[in-house]
């Protein structure tokens, strides 16, 4: 790695003014650049001088300033990289230096041409290997493979028999419910009692707002009075009448407010 | 006839009928293979060296394609089995039916005090437990629902007049291990659970007078 | 083993994989067949029944399909499928990921001297010959990249191992990271350090382009 006289790779004015030169879209980037270049140096890569690579490269990137081309920053990067080995390389090593020798990375770089180089040539092994529906060809007509997934549902007799005796007891409920029925609900006292608003002036007995059905049987009407009074408290919260009751026990009364209406 | 002739062609009909996304007519396969080519042979050869393997050449109408032998479908479905248990609405469902088919999906929805889904119908129409039966002469003639063989089968009964009626089931224990009943020694607990249910009664009559 | 065992179940197997276009593993297999059934015995069997027929069974890693034999291409050329074209970048990038596997973005990005565009690795995982593997604990814990079956199936392969020249390349040492490889480990520090260079370097250029 000490050929200081080695012959320069310069562009010539002909290659300066062939496009193609210095089409860099033609190169995947720096490496695959330095690796044509390596390539017109040398058949073998192992061969190659990294300082005369260097030096066609940093030519390389001149001459495309030169023409005022832009260049990608990893092809600056690369020509920085290399411009730093080429001093390296032509100095003296340095042994009080740190981390790899100047000779040390010319081999890596070399390593890296031949590593790409050996790639490039697997990937187009690869790709002249006989392909599949290209080459060969899988079934053209395919059957179905199905997958069935079967799900078993099991229940036994005794699932059975306690599913229904359950359904069955929820029933024997029933009959509890209209047992429970004959409740005369608040909201339908309420309502009822609305609807006489403004129909009655004097103080009337709470009893009297009691529907004639809900009379007849004591149970009904218990239920009934009840609804009647949370209804009768609720239109004296809402100020439409008055209520009272003179004594403990004693009847409870009902009045239109005087405001109402 | 060249026999190593015979066999290029016997091959070159295997790969082309195998590769090949559509039968192929005799005339197709000439067509793809060099003028003269003996593909009739060929398609005779083959067939007789498929004969007996697991897949076939099978002439349709003047096509050829390999199919899968006929004896071998059961290989090319991958069954997995799984055991769940059916769902309680299921279940419910399908022991009201027994007990009284024929039934409606009306009558099932009173019984149980609920929705019967479609899904709890299909499922237990697709294990083949119950069957359609007759239109009753009903408003809206509903379809009724009856219980089937399998289902005899599947619960080792001999006929549905076989299910044990309520007493029998009381007497078993059955009716008392429903959680509604469990409370029958329990004062405190019967209490409660009957003030729920007196409450969501109530809610139901508030709901109906509302409408 | 009883021989007509093996015949029925090499019948099966063959049917199972004339029917299928994706290769199937050997347990694929098995879950399709009757316990115990001979299905490595019935694939060599029939390994070898093919192997100089029109299609041959073709083994791709761990799986297996029926494919037409390599000689038969020009009796097929109707078959061909439209080929999307692969750019240089995919093809080389694939190709380092098939040799150089579990590899990262960082050490194709190193082998290549370029950055690798999302695109490249898009369109192979969306070929299926490329597939992610596990992370790599190196800072950074980049994620790996692997070829697929799908990938041995295209190019023949039976395994990665029958690569292209995959024995010399690893034998000169090509498929070893360098120590001077500076992919995955000190990825941030290092752009800067060549950014910094870049900048100097083209005030360099500038100045004697200037004189």
């Amino acid at each position: 790695m000490s050929e200081t006289n080695a012959p320069s790779y310069a562009l010539s004015e002909a290659q300066l003014e062939n496009p193609f030169i210095l089409d860099i879209d033609g190169y995947e980037g720096p490496l695959d650049l330095l690796l044509a270049m390596a390539r017109t140096q040398k058949l073998d890569l192992r061969e190659i001088s990294i300082l005369e690579l260097s030096e066609s490269y940093l030519d390389f990137v001149k001459a495309a300033k030169g023409l005022r081309i832009e260049l990608a920053a990893d092809y600056l990067v690369m020509a920085a990289w290399l411009a730093f080995l080429k001093s390296r390389l032509l100095l003296p090593p340095d042994p009080t230096e740190e981390g790899p020798s100047a000779d040390e990375l010319a081999a890596h770089l070399a390593f890296q041409l031949e590593r790409l180089a050996a790639m490039r040539d697997a990937a187009s092994k690869l790709m002249a290997r006989d392909r599949l529906g290209i080459n060969f060809f899988p079934k053209g007509q395919t059957e179905e493979i199905e997958n069935i997934r079967n799900v078993t549902y099991t229940a036994n007799l005794f699932d059975l028999l306690t599913a229904y005796s359950r359904v069955k007891t929820r029933e024997d409920f029933v009959p509890l419910h209209y047992a429970r029925g004959p409740v005369l609900a608040m909201e339908e006292a309420l309502e009822r009692m609305r609807g006489l608003l403004g129909s009655w002036h004097n103080w009337k007995d709470l009893a009297s707002f009691v529907p004639e059905e809900w009379r007849d049987e004591p149970e009904k009407f218990r239920s009934a009075m009840a609804a009647n009074f949370a209804a009768a408290l609720q239109l004296v919260k809402e100020g439409h009448i008055n209520i009272e009751q003179k004594e403990t026990f004693g009847n409870i009364s009902l009045a239109q407010a005087e405001n109402y209406g | 006839m060249d026999e190593r002739d015979l066999d290029q062609i016997e091959r070159a009909v295997e790969a082309i009928l195998f590769a090949s996304a559509e039968p192929l007519s005799q005339r197709e396969l000439e067509r793809r293979l060099p003028e003269g080519a003996p593909v009739k042979a060929a398609l005779e050869a083959l067939t007789d060296r498929y004969e007996m393997r697991g897949v076939n050449v099978r002439k349709m109408a003047d096509t050829y394609a390999f199919r899968t032998s006929s004896d071998m479908e059961l290989y090319l479905r991958n069954e997995t089995n799984a055991e769940r248990k059916l769902s309680r609405a299921a279940i419910e469902t399908l022991a009201i039916i027994a007990y009284h088919q024929p039934t409606t999906r009306g009558e099932i929805e009173e019984i149980r005090g609920v929705a019967v889904s479609k899904g709890t119908l299909d499922q237990l129409l697709s294990l083949e437990w119950i069957r359609l039966g007759k239109r009753r002469e009903t408003p809206g003639r509903p379809i009724t629902f009856l219980t089937t063989t399998h289902f005899l089968d599947h619960f080792g009964l001999t006929s549905a007049k076989d299910l044990p009626g309520i007493k029998e089931l009381r007497e078993a224990g059955l009716l008392e291990r429903s959680p509604l009943d469990s409370a029958d020694d329990e004062g405190q607990n019967e209490e409660n659970e009957f003030d729920n249910l007196a409450t969501e009664f109530d809610d139901e009559l508030i709901d109906e007078s509302d409408v």
